[in-house]
């Protein structure tokens, strides 16, 4: 088992290596002249407005929980599925149980409307112009 | 020194040098990406240890689960003015001896205790097979338990986060 | 040397000091959960360890998977409330939030 | 173990040569060279079939100058890049905005290493192979957002933070729809599962419980063209309103690791489905030509199908919405794998 993460460990180093190695390359036959208006930030050739003050909307928050609580689900689903066709029916009704708290979960954001993002409001095409 | 030596202290010093980085760097996401190798660096630790499901589970939940949840979270709370995101710190030095009281203790603890070790020593076999077993079986109630756990968990920070938007 | 149960608690000490010491220094409330999961990662460690260099099989393992789960629960719950005190107070220095503070 | 590892199969042809160890690891790198230049070569010719075939569903076609049919135009490009100017924003952070592309080529290049190109032919044979994928990817996400927030650029901040959440939002029913073929093989090792679905097209997982399974591989199909910020889901690279996302300050090279990156995970994505769906590198007639090297010819032949797919249903439909993405997600697709796990379950019980 051992000898298998081993190879998983020695293939991350190798690709870090490789993606070193292209940088290294291209650093030495690249051009490297920055001017001040190169290595500003882009902004579709306008100045650039004001910093990167974002605020962002509270549902990027709801949506990282719910993948958070249904990505543990999973977690406990995979080990399920490999046992399952030994264990039957007992352990069928068991998950059962632990899916469906899961799905009360994700009906109480649904109804809750946490997971609505803005709609654009339904103009018919006759009052846009 | 064999090989398996070699990969432990690799994997020790990466997950206490990213730990060190988190803790000592002013900077959020910098602290962030100090977690993200040092969960890394613990996953490895769990291969190490036999538990090949848990390391996955590691990476899983912790890197591909919690931190994205914390980097949406500094994200959300922070004013991305530039991209510096300072976090200050406060005494210090009283931290400092207490932490290391605590880890001349622990370490005395490790070094003087007569653990009861195993009487054979163990293979590495897979454990996926045995661990759903186990959770079907032996640790049913937990098991059950923790979906409660996990809707409520779900529930409850939805409506705390939500709580401000209709006001 | 070779590798020993007393390697892997060492290494799991560190880890949980340094985790407190972001939990006792750190002004940022999201510094002091991060904090908080080395600790967690830290006792995790233990767990397994202990499962592999005594006779217990599996039940150190399962533990720490129990634990995780747990750690995920909590850390959406207190981000929750993380983004609610940045709602009410602009700010998540957990200095600033002592409005429970006799 | 059904499937023998390929460094053992090796390693017992060349006893006592050199030491153990050594030459497991040089074998370990040779394989890791191996699957590198692989994943290069089919990104470039992955780019090259994206051009011609959008070039030919629009009646264009597409690259012709640079060898016969433009067929060395992308290996022209790649040397174009790599001679590009590395522009660095004053105002973005240095280091990691160096480190994003580390983790988001390694984390795909990762997932390689337990794909069953043939029976014998594993580089690693994970007795968790497919949990190993599903989680191995998840550092992407975690290279996205260092990337859009490094840049300091609202579009490239705005970009990776749209990305991430629509990575994330898929990834759930991708992972469900994955259980019902775990359920039916009962384990999690990749080479397990194709050698379950061994002896022809009518073995394979898609028609087994049926219609449960065949439901299970649309939603996965679906949930992974999002993952890979493809159209119609190709919102966080929507041109029009956040310029390029999360690579919008990224150029030369780096920006061409993204790009590589993103091509060998369409790859990755079609060998994952085949893999699991489709048979992987087993032929679909019995026991005709289903040996040796034609497992990866058939392995070849169905990933580049269903790559073909997704380039077709590129052109076809038109970008979804923010809020139809999100509906798609958590109100079509993971209440359907909800549906087709506790379908096969049942299926399988009685």
């Amino acid at each position: 088992m051992l000898v298998n993460f081993a190879s998983v460990l020695i293939f991350i180093l190798f690709s870090v290596l490789f993606v070193g190695f292209n940088f290294l390359l291209s650093r030495f036959i690249q051009p490297r002249n920055p001017t001040p208006l190169k290595v500003s930030t882009y902004e579709c050739g306008e100045i650039s407005e004001g910093d990167s003050w974002i605020q962002f909307n509270i549902r990027f928050y709801v949506i990282a929980l719910a993948f958070l609580i249904f990505d543990v689900e999973i977690v406990f689903l995979f080990p399920w599925a490999v046992v399952f066709k030994n264990l039957g029916i007992f352990s069928f009704i068991e998950m059962m149980v632990f899916v469906f708290m899961l799905l009360v979960g994700l009906a109480y954001v649904w109804a809750k409307g946490d997971l609505e993002w803005d709609k654009p409001k339904d103009v018919p095409a006759k009052e846009m112009f | 020194m064999g090989f398996y030596d070699l990969i432990f202290w690799l994997f020790a010093f990466i997950s206490v040098a990213s730990a060190a980085l988190m803790v000592f760097s002013k900077n959020v996401i910098y602290s962030a990406v100090g977690l993200l190798f040092a969960f890394f660096g613990v996953a490895g630790i769990y291969v190490l240890l036999a538990a090949d499901f848990l390391a996955i589970i590691q990476i899983m939940i912790y890197v591909g689960g919690i931190l994205v949840l914390l980097l949406f979270g500094v994200m959300l709370s922070h004013k991305i003015g530039g991209v510096q995101l300072e976090t200050g710190t406060l005494h210090k030095i009283p931290a400092f001896i207490v932490v290391g009281g605590i880890f001349i203790i622990l370490f005395r603890v490790i070094s003087k205790t007569v653990w009861p070790l195993g009487t054979a020593a163990k293979e590495f076999n897979p454990t996926v097979e045995k661990i759903g077993t186990l959770l079907m079986t032996d640790y049913l109630i937990p098991f059950e338990i923790v979906s409660v756990m996990l809707l409520i968990a779900l529930i409850g920070a939805a409506y705390i986060a939500r709580k401000e938007r209709v006001q | 040397m070779s590798i020993g149960l007393a390697h892997f608690l060492t290494l799991s000490a560190i880890l949980f000091c340094l985790g407190l010491f972001a939990v006792i220094t750190k002004r940022n409330a999201v510094t002091v959960l991060m904090g908080i999961e080395l600790i967690i990662n830290a006792a995790n460690i233990n767990f397994i360890a202990f499962a592999r260099f005594t006779d217990n099989d599996l039940d150190g393992q399962i533990f720490a998977i129990f634990v995780i789960v747990a750690a995920a629960a909590a850390a959406a719950v207190a981000l929750a409330i993380v983004l609610n005190l940045y709602e009410r107070l602009k700010s998540i220095d957990l200095d600033e939030a002592d409005s429970l503070a006799g | 173990m059904p499937v023998s590892n390929i460094y053992v199969t090796i390693f017992q042809t060349f006893p006592d040569k050199i030491p153990d160890t050594i030459f497991t690891i040089l074998l370990m790198l040779a394989g890791a060279v191996g699957i590198t230049v692989l994943a290069a070569l089919l990104a470039l010719i992955g780019v090259y079939l994206e051009r011609k075939i959008s070039a030919h569903m629009q009646d264009r076609l597409g690259p012709m100058h640079v060898g016969w049919h433009g067929v060395i135009q992308t290996l022209a490009d790649a040397l174009k890049l790599l001679l590009k100017e590395d522009i660095v924003p004053a105002a973005a952070d240095k280091k990691l905005h160096l480190l994003a592309p580390f983790i988001v080529f390694s984390a795909t290049i990762a997932a390689f290493v337990v794909l069953p190109f043939s029976e014998t032919l594993v580089l690693s044979n994970l007795n968790v192979g497919i949990f190993y994928v599903v989680a191995i990817s998840s550092f992407v996400v975690i290279g996205i957002i260092l990337a859009g927030w490094a840049s300091n650029n609202k579009w490239s901040l705005l970009g990776g933070m749209r990305s991430a959440a629509q990575i994330v939002s898929f990834e759930i029913p991708a992972s469900l729809s994955i259980l019902v073929v775990i359920m039916a093989v009962g384990s999690l090792n990749l080479g397990d599962i194709v050698q379950f679905q061994n002896g022809g097209i009518l073995h394979w997982l898609i028609w087994k419980s049926f219609p449960f399974n065949l439901i299970a591989f649309i939603i996965f199909f679906t949930a992974s063209l999002a993952e890979l910020n493809r159209a119609p889901f190709d919102l966080p690279e929507a041109e029009s309103e956040i310029i390029a996302g999360f690579h919008t300050e990224y150029s030369g090279m780096k920006w061409a690791i993204f790009f590589l990156a993103e091509y060998a995970n369409m790859f990755l994505v079609a060998v994952i489905a085949s893999t699991l769906f489709l048979g992987g590198w087993s032929s679909p007639f019995g026991n005709f030509m289903n040996y040796g090297i034609f497992s990866i010819f058939w392995l070849f032949v169905k990933s580049f199908s269903l790559i073909f797919i997704q380039m077709w249903l590129r052109w076809t439909l038109p970008r979804v919405r923010v809020d139809q993405l999100m509906y798609t997600s958590w109100k079509v697709l993971t209440p359907f794998a909800f549906l087709c796990m506790i379908g096969v379950g049942l299926y399988m019980i009685f």
